[in-house]
């Protein structure tokens, strides 16, 4: 067994409780299934994330679409949902993103519940690993998933550092698997 | 040898050293004989001669101690609360641990995890705190020593407001430089108080961790303002002029076939020596004298013939192009690294600080030429000389000296920069390392097989801090490969900033304060701090270019006010010289060093106090609740990254100046965010009445961490509001907020129902839009108050 | 209302502040009327108006700078290289970081790893020497008030040298408690300088930040000084009395059928009130007052009817226990969760600082009877009072009304208290939180099933940190557990604890100096600081037995004091009932709290000023030469913990006093090592003739962490030799070196050759063997000098 | 894969770089064997660990007679070795030992050369730990091993956080492949 976990920044070492690393993608999908209010939170460097045929704003419209997820543009990402006429998206500031998430009383955008899973895509690595790092230390009992390519280790999940590649064909796994739900 | 004597008055009644308000008295013997000796010259002056001028009775609030305005900050922190995101679990500080504090977990010492990172805040902000503090004494000092201390203060023009922060806090008016100096003793004993708050086993609460770090904030701007105004005073910097001259700056302002003296750091007097000593000896043509950080800004100020050689990020790449003849250190902002850096290109490295002496041997006492042929022999690979004094002639010397021995290094050869990049072996060790994760490894290989592009494309986007190279095991040259991909373009670069005007005169005060209270110039926007952030240059320029264009009135300082230099618009002019450098609506005003950012908070309180008529003296909490809720300010510190930001941040905090960071600034440990979704957290007293009021998110937060610069830029506009904008005022500004919503964000901001109190709040072309909007979000007229705003009960005129 | 004015004098000549040596002058007003207005009961100081007594000519170094001492620390640091340990890789002071320093990467403002972990070494001093100064300023504050400037110094029986710290660090004599704070100005501002250092992009090289960190050492000895003889002038302390009176500790001592006041901290001034209210009002036979920490020493040293709880490692335990009924929190070692704890036995809390407020609302300026009120009916947990004069009358009415209505918690069932034991899971997340790695877990598992003995088994070696119970998945309250296991025995422990003395009269330096400095006495033994190593209570007092037995001279202050107590002979008697309480061989000094330990170093400078007439005035460096290489003085910080104690020991190894710190003590980051294997670091000059001599590895240590208790009891005899030592006194030193070797490590000393000069250095006994012992070791008479030792070149009489 | 490694103390973690653990004990056993130079260090706990057939001091005997390995016994611990008439064992602080071994100058106990390969065992958790980071640090070519059963980030190997009898076993283990020494 080798403790080597390759990591996302060099020193992106956290503490004690960090990320588990998903076994396949299919197990992200189905826990996206399995949410009841799950939220998925876009960065602003999205736009920069090419894919096969677009980038991951594209990407995350269809994840919200089939995975009926409400969407969080951050930073000033909402012009672009709008361009591409996404539906369930709002705009929030990281930051007041993540202090919401940490307060069980907020009900969320459309004021129907907190959420139960936040899903995280698409941001500067270092803000996203600091959010996580406020919620996994004061919200304890919110599950929290890192969809990016660096390990984060402050996410109850992540993906894990992967290549390109490797992360675009996991991306297209999940989508494919949210497909299926009923 | 002439003695002079400064009294501190202790009033027993108080803990709290004071001065008495009238009672003053000076006394001057020119000769006493007494049983213990003869005294000649001796003067002394019992409380403040000065204060006959002034005539204000002292305030609630003189020299206030750690919790005096605890009260005031929990009202602010009430409504801001801190959301805070650890950098590290774990605690380290003491040898109880490491404890973990992951969650509710305690650490030995029965710290929490909020305590913790509210205890770090502190302790970055009594750093930041003391390391101005320590500078203010270096600084006075040495200018006390030099000019006496009966030296007058004269820091602005037509001013008579001289020192806001020192009158507020303090409760005195400093007449001379001497008189600075009681201030600054109130705040080193403040200062240890707090540090010792951070100590194991004190301070448990976090919010009163946060209201100590809003003091060492306080404190900060207390001890900025000495070292400016003593140094404004004393050393001939402009005085608060309007269209401050023009100095140069960047790679093409240097003539490098002078020997070329780098100057890093932010204690101007090592550097004024240098610059007295070449206009003693008439050398300006033979040597050029160059700054990086603030030291360049205040050595533009002494005289403009001193060049600003760029920003803290472009540090190593200046060494590494090989320019620099000598290296002259004093305090803050040195890369640690540079005796070796400098080493590598055969510049000697001349320390100057007591703070930061780099292991070089101590020469303070010897003799300047005995010094300068250790050096130009290679001898020595650097000394410390702590006589500023003693600085310029050995500079100087070795620098002339050295210069034409050091041919190889000036103009390195594209092969010798570009060498062993072919070693690149893949491994991501530099992409990792990089804090924003930049594609490093692509360009060095690509580079390797002579495409240089991808590298230049890096060069913009890199911070300058070295963690690649540190990080690579081939130990390649990652940032000197980026320089000589770029070098051609940037060599000739060469940009006018204005030179720092220090002070905002009370006239000017006079002139806006109106338009600025009544919302009628929608801001003032204050864009200071380090260059930390990748595109350096064109971030802050586009941030500035947008608010002048919409009238708020900019200031800047350090590197930020270099850095917005940068950007050039079609005809090659900058914001400099598109934009009059005068405090006014539309106006562009670089106010100087890092030190001189007590300027901008000291406008506010100028504001309170001359143009509202607030009593000044010793009298914080009103100023603040006036500025809160009056004043449109808001700063942002886009590459902010030190102690010494953290703790200029906390000085504005408690005055109720939003501050906006870049995204690293996250890294800060929290923000200080507002709940526009929870209405009660939007109450305020009505001074008329003492009723309370829902007056909406006006400004929505006070700490907060940026994503993007669009997003800034949108933030800025909204965090301008304030709950006194006339109608017409915050017409004004929710026209900038919408429009600059729609241009960045290509929609209506979705939270327009909370500022708009009536319908003569909104912009008159586009009210039916707006009803429209309005109306769907279910927004009533009136809901939203428009009291005489305050936090403070005791600002209530009438009673219920 | 009384002004009283203090002076600073500047000389213009120096940088530093200075007072003028004879030029002195007092000027007494009673009334005086000017244009200003009228001033009465003014009196003016010029200069020190006490110098005239003291003809002693100025030294070389009165207030010394920053850099000052650099080169003499610098010969320090050159023979004990620090062996750097990080306790962590990387670096995250600043929004660059987190930085990965490890090996030779540097972080991005190009510090490397070992200048970070020498710069949180300089942190940590110089939060620790903030905290004393902070104590101190906060003390002479409250006490220039009550008791006015002019009140008069009085320290020490029979003592002239009243302030070793301040005469040689300043170079003044204070004569009242006025004059005091010049030295505490002085020290705030180099304090704030020093922290400034630590801000990113300031010093750069390790050496110079240990030089710094000793610096913040020097000046944290001078602030405790300041703080102990103020209040040991004012408050009728005893003044280093022989034979001082006894005090009670432990569960014990205190009477549960009153009403029990806990005060936690370090600042008497709070419970000097409530011992003044409980005297006036003659309560002492309704109410206990306990303490822990230096509180608990200083309020036995006001008065010894004051109860001592115990050390800092009991505190959870003892509130556990229920028998509180209120806590006084003052400043400094308060578990950061008291507020919580005491909540649970329904404890009221009132905080005394604005060092440490906990959240809790401030009531200073209330009625003290609705204070009480509040309190005492719950609506309030706890409450802040920051005029230590209104806290007596809050503390002793709220605490007896609470009293009666605490019933239930004061004697908790083993039921209750063992509540919950039989959830735990297995899971180990206790034993993996604890510091120490105890098996909780099967003494949890093992109580659950009716066995206790496991669990009072850990009682002894657990440290009182609570990590186990934060850790513990399921909240299980172990610390109450092992309360609970033991609670049987440690109910009725009651040991008696000398009364702190206070600072080492002259006449006393006097009689032991030779002594001590030819090496007749074998050594002083400092015990000090913190308990906070397991098996408190034993360690301690082997260690201080041994060196009683053996005729050393015994101090301790602190917890350290106090635990020491702990242990008795088969008669019940502890080390302060056997052993005289006087300073000299075999004696066993109490010598107070932990700002005490400044007359330990007092003392150590005095034998050099009073027994060797060395010049004390501003003469740190030959003092600090003649200490190091002549007084074998040795401290053991066995639990050291904090920031405060790294301080207090970097002000003794800028004395050339060597410190031995428990295992845990590794977690400072470094340790200062000779290397007794380089012949080349242990050369040192002749004073007779300048020559370089070759003195063997003594003192071999200058900070080590030990191992074991055994470790640290055969280091502190070999640390004890110094070169200066006479060939008795060696002879002696080497047969406790020898004797002490063989019975804890079973065998001989395997170095004896390196601390052999002649063979009259051997003890007589063993002459014989030993002459055998070297000559297989190839031991030569005569290579080891016995010198005029000094370091510094202008001790050298006749130069060569 | 999950990032779970299972600490020696909760808050251990060190930085980016630590130690690898031992797929099995005969690894241990062909590293000594292939060392030239190699110590171990015995500390002041060894006494206190109960193995089948006596304490750790006397596998550390056995490890160093069959290993022809030179033994450090830090804090008091030489007399134990004295009494059980072990060879070879020298008696140093664990501090002055850290320090001596960051010195590429130091030649050992006997002077001929430093070690090449530093195995430790029986010291007190944290202090091993510390000794072992400044080794990592400021030694960057010395090779450490712990032998202890708590996880040691700092080492360059290490067993990794195992309970005793697992540790026994291991330790047995190590010792009869040490056997075939040639
Ligand atoms: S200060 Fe507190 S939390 Fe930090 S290491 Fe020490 S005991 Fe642990
Ligand atoms: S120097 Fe530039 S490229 Fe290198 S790590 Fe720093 S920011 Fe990244
Ligand atoms: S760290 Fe060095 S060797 Fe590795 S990829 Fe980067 S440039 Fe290449
Ligand atoms: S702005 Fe920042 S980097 Fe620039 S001089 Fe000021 S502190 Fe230094
Ligand atoms: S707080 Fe910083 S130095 Fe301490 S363990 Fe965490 S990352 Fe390391
Ligand atoms: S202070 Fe230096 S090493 Fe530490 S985080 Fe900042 S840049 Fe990195
Ligand atoms: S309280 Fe005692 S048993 Fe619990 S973790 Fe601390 S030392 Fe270990
Ligand atoms: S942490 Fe709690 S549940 Fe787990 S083993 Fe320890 S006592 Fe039992």
């Amino acid at each position: 067994m080798s403790a080597k976990l390759r990591p996302g920044q060099t020193a992106e070492i956290a503490g004690p409780k960090h990320a588990m690393v998903f076994p396949k993608p299919t197990v992200v999908a189905s826990m996206i299934k399995r949410a009841k209010r799950p939220l998925l939170v876009i960065g602003s460097k999205a736009p920069e994330i090419v894919t096969d045929d677009g980038d991951l704003i594209d990407y995350a419209i269809k994840i919200g679409k089939k995975g009926k997820l409400t969407i969080a543009a951050t930073g000033h990402l909402i012009g672009e949902f709008k361009k591409r006429k996404a539906k369930n998206v709002y705009s929030i500031p990281f930051m007041n993103l993540g202090d919401r998430l940490r307060d069980t009383d907020w009900n969320g955008f459309d004021g129907k519940g907190h959420y139960d899973l936040v899903i995280f895509a698409g941001s500067q690595y270092y803000m996203e690993w600091l959010v996580l790092s406020g919620l996994k230390n004061f919200a304890p009992n919110l599950r929290t998933i890192s969809l990016g390519n660096l390990y984060q280790p402050n996410a109850s999940w992540a993906i894990g550092t992967v290549n390109h590649s490797e992360w675009m064909s996991i991306l297209k796994e999940i989508i494919e698997n949210l497909e299926e739900k009923k | 040898m002439r003695h002079i004597i400064s009294i501190q008055l202790f009033n027993y009644g108080r803990r709290q050293r004071r001065t008495l308000s009238k009672k003053d008295l000076n006394i001057k013997i020119d000769e006493l004989e007494s049983s213990l000796g003869t005294i000649k010259g001796l003067e002394i002056q019992i409380g403040r001669i000065t204060d006959e001028e002034w005539e204000e009775p002292m305030g609630p609030t003189p020299f206030p101690s750690v919790g005096t305005f605890r009260d005031w900050d929990k009202k602010l922190l009430n409504r801001y609360k801190p959301f805070y995101m650890p950098l590290c679990d774990l605690c380290c500080l003491c040898t109880y641990g490491k404890c973990d504090l992951t969650g509710d977990k305690k650490g030995a010492c029965g710290i929490d995890q909020k305590a913790q990172q509210s205890r770090i805040v502190l302790l970055a902000c009594c750093i930041g705190a003391s390391t101005h503090t320590a500078h203010a004494r270096h600084m006075l000092n040495h200018l006390l020593e030099e000019f006496g201390r009966d030296y007058l203060l004269d820091v602005a023009l037509n001013t008579n407001v001289e020192a806001p922060h020192i009158r507020l806090v303090c409760g005195y008016k400093p007449k001379t430089i001497g008189d600075l100096e009681e201030a600054l003793d109130y705040v080193e004993t403040q200062l240890v108080q707090l540090t010792a708050a951070a100590h194991t086993g004190q301070e448990g609460d976090n919010l009163d961790f946060e209201s100590k770090a809003f003091h060492a904030g306080m404190l900060d701007h207390v001890a900025m303002e000495i070292a400016d105004i003593s140094q404004i005073s004393t050393l001939g910097f402009p005085k608060g002029v309007s269209e401050a001259p023009l100095a140069q700056m960047g790679f093409g302002s240097i003539d490098t076939k002078k020997a070329v003296v780098m100057c890093i750091g932010h204690n101007v007097l090592p550097s004024v020596d240098i610059i007295d000593y070449l206009m003693e000896h008439d050398l300006f043509d033979k040597v050029e004298i160059g700054g990086l950080c603030c030291t360049a800004h205040d050595n533009t100020r002494y005289d403009n013939r001193a060049k600003i050689l760029g920003p803290i990020s472009w540090q190593l790449r200046y060494v590494r192009s090989g320019i620099p003849d000598l290296v002259v250190i004093d305090e803050q902002c040195i890369r640690l690294d540079i005796v070796e850096e400098a080493e590598k290109i055969g510049a000697p490295v001349i320390a100057t600080s007591e703070k930061s002496m780099m292991g070089l041997p101590d020469r303070t006492h010897d003799d300047p030429d005995a010094i300068v042929a250790d050096l130009v022999s290679g001898r020595q690979k650097g000394v410390v000389i702590l006589e500023p004094r003693k600085v310029g002639e050995v500079v100087v010397k070795t620098a002339m000296a050295v210069s034409p021995k050091r041919k190889e290094f000036k103009e390195p050869s594209k092969e010798k920069l570009f060498e062993n990049m072919e070693k690149c072996r893949g491994c991501l060790e530099c992409v990792m390392a990089c804090p924003n994760n930049l594609p490093i490894m692509d360009a060095v290989k690509a580079c390797a097989e002579g495409d240089l592009s991808l590298l230049s494309e890096l060069q913009p986007l890199c911070v300058g801090c070295g963690r690649c190279e540190s990080a690579c095991p081939e130990d390649l040259s990652i940032i000197s490969y980026m320089y000589a991909a770029s070098a051609d373009q940037c060599k000739d670069e060469c940009f006018q900033v204005r030179v720092g005007s220090g002070a905002i005169t009370d006239v000017e005060i006079r002139e806006v304060g109106r338009g600025i209270v009544f919302g009628e110039i929608p801001g003032i926007l204050a864009l200071v701090g380090c260059a930390n952030y990748p595109k350096g240059g064109g971030e802050v320029a586009k941030i500035a270019e947008e608010f002048l264009k919409r009238r708020f009135i900019v200031l800047a300082t350090g590197c930020s006010a270099m850095d917005l230099a940068t950007t050039l618009d079609e005809e090659g002019q900058n914001l400099y010289e598109q934009y009059p450098g005068v405090f006014d609506a539309g106006g562009l005003v670089n106010v100087g060093s890092c030190v001189s950012n007590s300027h901008i908070t000291g406008a506010t309180i100028k504001i309170a106090n001359i143009f509202a008529k607030r009593p000044l003296r010793a009298n914080y909490e009103e100023i603040a609740d006036y500025v809160y809720n009056r004043v449109g300010a808001v700063g942002i510190a886009w590459g902010a990254m030190s102690q010494k930001a953290a703790s200029i941040a906390a000085g504005c905090w408690r005055l109720g100046i939003p501050v906006i960071v870049g995204p690293h600034g996250s890294k800060y440990r929290r923000n200080l965010l507002g709940r526009k979704d929870k209405e009660e957290d939007w109450i305020t007293l009505d001074a008329r009445t003492g009723d309370d009021m829902y007056i909406g998110p006006v400004p929505e937060h006070l700490f907060y961490a940026a994503e993007t610069i669009e997003e800034a830029i949108v933030m800025t506009a909204k965090l301008s509001m304030r709950p006194n904008d006339t109608t017409k005022g915050r017409a004004v500004k929710l026209s900038h907020y919408i429009d600059l919503s729609k241009k960045y964000y290509g929609t209506m901001p979705d939270d327009l129902e909370l500022f708009v109190r009536g319908e003569s709040d909104l912009p008159f072309t586009m009210k039916v839009e707006l009803l429209e909007y309005l109306k769907k979000k279910g927004w009533e007229e009136g809901k939203i108050g428009m009291p005489d705003p305050t936090l403070l009960d005791r600002m209530i005129r009438r009673k219920k």
